[in-house]
């Protein structure tokens, strides 16, 4: 568990717009273990949405399977949530975004539930080109069952040493750049003044918007040869072999300005390379985003930041030419063709 | 040889190419014969590929109301020289053969029992016209005049169809009415017209219709104010999309905005499909998909979450031929077991399994009044002839006072008047909880839906007992489910033996049973009509010594399902199973039913 | 207060928190016990999370073989203040509760009905020790000490097992030991040990071993001479894979090259895992998955391939509790229905349900040749209790004769030689057919693997005849099937009533059935081992009068398929069910059990 | 039925290096619509595999469902074929290969197989460098199931009139360079002399080759508003509305220089823009590559020809450090740890 919360909130506690309180934005006390990166993109969620002033219950918060599906829990309490099916989460925001263009929709997911699993669901959700915010919380394992490799392993894996890891990543920033995301912006868990700007943009985005965030995991996060990895402390360190000892561990947190680097060293000791974009950064030109990405790739940098917009889509509504309330809002006098059509069917039939 | 000399008892079938375009030279007959006042059945046997392979369609036509598939043929026009030879072999004796007669006759094709009738097609239209694509379509335009003159077909009821079906489009009609004309005149100078088997005018289908039952579905989904539809194309079941668009389209548009009161996403796969369903059902709105088979497996664990999350969710099921692949354009009754225990863990849902087109209709629209009323998977489980075949059926109709149930459903309204709203709380006693749509109360009724352990409160649970409270809820939640489902048909005249049956079997029970009959054996009758199954069906089933459960899959799946759900005494279950993947016949059942009956047999253990 | 004093037989139960490092701490316990000679039966009862929820775990020692859960608590160690006052509600009357006692007791956890024994683990740890971390893992290992004074655990034998695991780290070894050492001393010193409550050794374990089944399935895929593996993470199945791929590095390292003589591909889901193994299997190799029930559902589509193929596959199911995401860290035996039939379509698959580890070993090796020489799946139908907690086993053997069953299959010898190959034809009258080797020879042997409607000769047809007679030839091939799964473990001594069983609910048969034999009621036993059944099951069924089917689902899913497939009467069959999460207990199905037998009472219709 | 063979070969009749004739190549008589494209990939196969001297028999065909998985049965009549289920050929060919090494695997596919059911498992074989030709048979709609549109379906759209298919299209190639192929390829099917070369160069490449094969569908090829499109001709031509009227076609066939560009004309009236690769163009630069696509897309062209290659690969079973023998060939004896084995583990266990 990795806060417990006051029970009491100030009288005089700041207020937004609506009059909400950051404390109506939260959730249920997270149980995700102690440091999860996780629980502070949660964190930025709450506070982008106080922020934006959305009124909470206007959200919708859809999820997968995984400890990154779990977060929906853990903020925006006065929400509806769904936690899913592992890597479904596309489809299930899909049919609820038909069904209610109105609401706000987040959809949470993990590296394993949509780089894995959900891969297809994914890219179809992309190109289909729904208004929503779709957050990776991206730490490149399997938190849930254990810290088996994800299929975007390798983000770490500059500073790797021992064996690299043999397969190419998939980067989901350059998949959804592709597939046609009109909104593509890479995170980091621990850089919440990055990170809560990245959202509100993203829910204020008219169209598809995807966050890559990475997120450090814990207690998996396990590269072998690296020095604080589980396999050197079974090796070295911890008296006793524990199957289930996690380390209680400190949330990872960056501060650094625009256009520079900055190192992260994870819990596991590995190094992430992280490079803020620069406030001149053109994030319009798609063609050049792509290209960015393959040059940071080359240089074993992680790019995070705003890194393409386009802010004239047109979203799955208006492909669709659905009307412009809800269609779950309209009644059945609206939906019923009436007795005379069916007589006119039945005559065609005849 | 004694020809056919009957009026109104007739099989014709069309042994044809693929992609030869004779489907709609071949179905202009059928109707022809209901605007003549009959009771037909034609049938479509197709092979799954899309040109070049062999192709039937088959026409019952009953003046006795007799249109399942008989099993026998009395006029084949015989269109395909690949399966020339079995063609003929089909025909009863008396029979007639319609055979191109630009070639001499293949001598294989050659038999002395029946009757040739040439027609030089080829010759007729090589002459005719020009172009290729005109030659081959002609020809099936000619033979089908050929045929008003031999069975007595009315012209002008052939030329009033293509009237109507091309509408202010002069030149085709004129086009059309003249090949039409080619071959009545053929037919009529070379033979004697009409045949002794012929058909002729009767008032036997009053206001009835000639539809296929995915096209009522559709109907039926439009009417029901379904919203949303997410899907992926798969044979039998993409013709139930296709309807609810089709009408939607002209049903659902805003006449202000001209925009669409719906939404139609064709998904990535079958997985998003009712993922799709699942979300906007879950957000408050009627959403359906539609698949077969395949579909019904990979949907297998988002079934399951729906059960155990309860969130409504109607499914199409059009069975086809399994298993896997299977034969996918051919008929069987093989998937209900895979959807009534569809999923991992105690897992359960409700079927719905119509008869006829106007049953398509009626049930498709009761799915979603039950998956909102029993928030709960629905699953309307047709066949793939009952959904692409054409039936005459009762005619569509609906309650003008009809409006859909949403079932329990909190709103804003009651929450503010202070409902104590929880999620999985039974409160009435029938097992199902109250729900609220997102969005709906900024302070009160947002709940959190999850497939994982959850309490009556709708928390999140590991602990035993809270997890069985909630299972057992289930169970009385589809207990209620069977009292809410439609009943089965009875006719019970206190006969020691009954049969039992569903689905397309019902199209030829009535001529199985006479005949039945006519040998000295009485059956008293029950036609399910969904799943659970209620009281009635095992007050039926108790009152009788033996009951012969009739269905078109090897492993008497339905039988199965009474053992498991009433604990009835396997002993009296006598199964019949048809399952070559064409539609059952009553010549069939009928030296089936009377076999079992004189020896007193009951069904062999699969296991044994 | 009458303190509870017995030796041997006590239920020894930890809480604590998830991610403690408790686990270690407390296996050593159980291990212990083992050493000394005792059956043990450890449980761990953990939450689907990773750290910071409250987890149990519970060893019962029993001198007299009655490892099974119990239900009840003798000594609890509290560790987990979350849970503190459930858990010292737990104890029974005149037990145990051993807790931290640096801080006064919570007055809540107070009772006067059980023993208090406090240590005061932080006060220690924070003096002896400066790392968090340290000062954590070490007060686990401090109350294992404790607990050996408490409980008379020889001092030795938790150093032996100590040194045994961190030979040749001595200084590991030594920190251990002497924190195990304060533990011990502290306890000693304040109270009189051994308690009442306690153990001795004996010689009741002879040469078993204490390991999971899930170890002992993947040792069963090393040993059967599976080369290749495709599989997907889910609790409760992940470490079936784990161990398979542990012991072949060990084990199946090409001495020359280093290199490995197996493949395990970590697929991107569930349909790529058995997608994997079918097309290993089509190739030549031996290849299996293990999964849990999300992934059973969708697989379902995959599995209909298989068998309509006719392609080997081994698959191993570790159930947990359902549906949907369900309680993924709890158990249950709620698969069956899925796994038996799962895919649409006509399908049934063949089911291995092992009891205990040694039986995971092999039913693991015999699913292969099972897989082989049947050419369909076989699915190893496992418990998350089985598979993942550790039971005491008769040890692994293996024939040093034995060498694997591959099957009918045509090699480049045989198709030189004139064999007739033809893919789906009976030529032994067993409805299994011949299969060759992608790449055998240069010019026979070839065929086309389908999906799809076949012929008995491979051939692609969408004929009834020909679909039908292969459809029924997969009959015979399941009736083949029955006499080739492991026979159901039968006492028959002629007693009108019986107990039916299978997988984990064996463990507490022994106790259940001395109990209530205590009572005066007797029963003969049936273990059912495997799906299809065999006539000894029909044999037993059909001599007694009454048959008790206890299984750990809602739905009575064994009980159904025992009617589906045998046409047995229901009315005989009477269901028990158990299905919190929890592994049954003997006391309660005592309890269960002798309220049936006294009301003659029968199970009521879910349908009702 | 597009085409019946002669039932006698000429005694004459050109042989390979193996003393096989191209007839030995052949499979059964294709089922497929007359004219359909994938009947010209078909023969394309045969050639090559006939010009590369492969033993027939060492040649694993694989396919998922569709008219394209189809095609399996109508080529290399003397190889082993599977026809799996709809979209999963990548895991069944994945796990045949790591069976078995030594065999050639031919895996089939179409664009509704690939790029939509089975679009995950597309990405996930690419990933993991499975050494295969992957070949898509791509026309832009679901053939087998009549008609309906896919999601690579705009490669046509630069031509189409009418309403333009609102969805992006998935790039199936640029999706193979992203996530690491290393033998990247688009054909047409009409284009014998450029296909038959890069099948050669597939097969012959030591790891992942991917062939995405524009295949025009004579039949469903049905762009609203095209001249000759359904629609079109249910109002003007056809005088008998038919469900089922395929109308008999040609094979489209083209043949024009490297460098140059040639517009075909598809059968319902649509034009393709091809362009075929200059011979200077460099394939080895992946990010070239991605980058000459992406100028393509924005001219409306569609590039053909060997787009990258990577010879130096490492593929799975390098990866996966497996023994040189198929694994499906050790004996019992090679696996069998032995008695002794087990006895040990016994004791570790006590
Ligand atoms: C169908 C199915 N397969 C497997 C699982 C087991 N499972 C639960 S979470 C998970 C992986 C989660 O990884 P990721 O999405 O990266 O989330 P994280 O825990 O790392 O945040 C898996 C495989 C499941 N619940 N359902
Ligand atoms: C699980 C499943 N869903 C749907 C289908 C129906 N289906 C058969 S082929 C096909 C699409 C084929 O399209 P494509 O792969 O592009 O092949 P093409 O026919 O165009 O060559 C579909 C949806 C199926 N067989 N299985
Ligand atoms: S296991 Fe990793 S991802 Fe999961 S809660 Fe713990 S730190 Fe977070
Ligand atoms: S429908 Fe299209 S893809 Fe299928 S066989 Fe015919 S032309 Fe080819
Ligand atoms: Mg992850
Ligand atoms: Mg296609």
């Amino acid at each position: 568990m990795s806060y417990i919360k006051p029970k009491v909130t100030h009288p005089a506690i700041a207020k937004n717009e609506l009059g909400f309180t950051r404390r109506d934005y939260e959730g249920s006390i997270s149980t995700l273990c102690a440091g999860c990166g996780h629980d502070s993109i949660s964190a930025a969620l709450i506070q982008a949405c106080y922020e934006l002033d959305l009124p909470p219950h206007r959200i919708a918060k859809i999820s997968g399977i995984g400890c990154s599906s779990k977060t929906p829990t853990y903020f925006l309490g006065a929400s509806h949530g769904f936690n899913s099916v592992h890597g479904r989460m596309p489809s299930v925001v899909t049919g609820a975004n038909i069904a209610n263009k109105d609401l706000v929709y987040i959809g949470v997911s993990g590296d394993g539930d949509t780089a894995s699993i959900g891969f297809g669901q994914f890219s179809h959700i992309v190109r289909r080109r729904l208004n929503m915010l779709y957050m990776v919380e991206n730490n490149g394992v399997y938190g849930l069952t254990k810290g088996q490799f994800s299929a975007t392993a390798d983000f770490g894996s500059a500073s790797k040493g021992g064996v690299p890891n043999p397969f190419d990543q998939i980067d989901l920033i350059q998949m959804a750049l592709q597939l046609g995301a009109t909104y593509v912006a890479r995170g980091f868990s621990g850089d919440k003044k990055q990170l809560v700007p990245l959202i509100k943009g993203a829910l204020s985005h008219p169209g598809f918007a995807m966050i890559d965030c990475i997120s450090p995991c814990v207690t998996f996060n396990n590269h072998e040869g690296s020095t604080r990895s589980y396999e050197y402390v079974r090796e070295h360190d911890v008296p006793v072999v524990t199957a289930d000892y996690v380390p209680y561990a400190k949330t990872i947190r960056v501060d650094y300005e625009p256009g520079t680097g900055t190192q992260v060293k994870m819990h596991d000791g590995s190094v992430l390379n992280l490079h803020k974009l620069d406030e001149d950064y053109d994030p319009y030109d798609r063609k050049k985003a792509i290209n960015y990405l393959l040059d940071c790739q080359e240089q074993g940098k992680i790019a995070t930041g705003m890194l393409y917009v386009n802010p004239d889509v047109t979203d799955f509504h208006d492909i669709m030419k659905t009307v412009d309330e809800p269609l779950s809002s309209l009644n059945y006098d609206r939906l019923n063709p009436g007795v005379e059509a069916l007589e006119s069917i039945n005559a065609s039939f005849r | 040889m004694s020809d056919l000399n009957r009026v109104n008892e007739l099989v014709l079938r069309f042994a044809n190419v693929n992609g030869s375009g004779s489907a709609s030279a071949n179905s202009l007959i059928a109707k022809s014969f209901f605007r003549m006042g009959l009771p037909v059945g034609p049938k479509n046997i197709f092979p799954s590929n899309i040109q070049g392979l062999p192709t039937w369609y088959e026409i019952r036509v009953s003046e006795k109301g007799h249109t399942g598939r008989r099993g026998s043929v009395d006029v084949l026009v015989a269109m395909n020289s690949q399966t020339f030879q079995q063609d003929v072999a089909d025909v009863v004796p008396g029979g007639y053969l319609v055979y191109d007669s630009t070639k001499p006759l293949n001598p294989h094709g050659r038999r002395d029992d029946i009757n040739y009738i040439g027609l030089p097609l080829t010759q007729i239209t090589v002459a005719k016209y020009e172009q290729a694509r005109h030659r081959q379509l002609f020809k099936n335009i000619i033979y089908a005049g050929a045929l008003s003159a031999l069975l007595g077909i009315e012209f002008e009821v052939l030329c009033d169809l293509l009237g109507e079906q091309f509408k202010g489009r002069d030149k085709i009609i004129e086009t059309n009415i003249d090949a039409l004309q080619t071959g009545y005149d053929y037919a009529a100078k070379f033979y004697d017209c009409p045949l002794p088997l012929r058909v002729e005018r009767r008032d036997l289908v009053g206001d009835k219709i000639l539809i296929d039952g995915n096209s009522t579905v559709g109907l039926g989904a439009v009417y029901a104010g379904a919203t949303v539809a997410g899907w992926y194309p798969i044979t039998p079941s993409t013709s139930v999309i296709d309807a609810y668009t089709k009408y939607a389209e002209k049903l659902r548009i805003d006449p202000q905005t001209g925009r669409r009161l719906f939404g139609v996403a064709q998904a990535e796969d079958e997985l998003a499909a009712i993922g799709m369903v699942i979300g906007a059902n879950w957000n408050g709105a009627r959403a359906f998909t539609a698949t077969s088979g395949p579909g019904i497996s990979l949907m297998s664990e988002f079934l399951g979450l729906a059960y155990y999350a309860e969130i409504p969710a109607v499914l199409v099921d059009v069975q086809r031929c399994g298993p896997s692949t299977g034969m996918p354009t051919r008929n069987q009754q093989s998937d209900l077991m895979a959807c009534a225990y569809a999923s991992h863990g105690d897992s359960r849902h409700v079927l719905l399994l119509p008869s006829t087109p106007k049953e398509c209709f009626d049930f498709s629209m009761l799915a979603f009044d039950l998956a909102e009323r029993l928030q709960t998977p629905v699953i309307l489980v047709s066949e793939l002839e009952l959904g692409m075949n054409d039936s005459v059926s009762e005619p569509l109709t609906i309650d003008p006072d009809y409006s859909w149930d949403r079932g329990k459903v909190a709103n804003y309204e009651m929450l503010e008047e202070g409902f104590e709203f929880y999620r999985y709380l039974d409160i009435d006693g029938d097992g199902i909880p109250y729900r609220t749509y997102p969005g709906t109360h900024p302070t009160k009724g947002a709940f959190f839906t999850r497939g994982s352990g959850h309490n009556k409160y709708g928390g999140y649970t590991e602990k035993g007992p809270e997890y069985q409270e909630n299972m057992e809820r289930l169970l009385v939640k589809f207990r209620t489910a069977a009292t809410l489902v439609p009943p089965a048909i009875i006719e019970d005249k206190g006969r020691p033996d009954a049969v039992l049956f569903f689905g397309t079997t019902a199209e030829v029970m009535p001529e199985t049973l006479e005949e039945l009959q006519r040998q000295g054996h009485l059956f008293d009758q029950i036609r399910l009509r969904s799943f659970p199954f209620g009281d009635e069906v095992w007050q039926f089933i108790n009152s009788h010594e033996r009951v012969l459960v009739i269905e078109q899959n090897r492993d008497a799946q339905m039988r199965s399902m009474l053992m498991i759900e009433g604990d009835v005494n396997p002993a009296k279950l006598i199964s019949v199973t048809h399952y070559d993947g064409m539609p059952v016949t009553a010549e069939f059942l009928v030296a089936t039913i009377s076999g079992h009956v004189d020896n007193g047999g009951s069904r062999q253990r699969l296991s044994a």
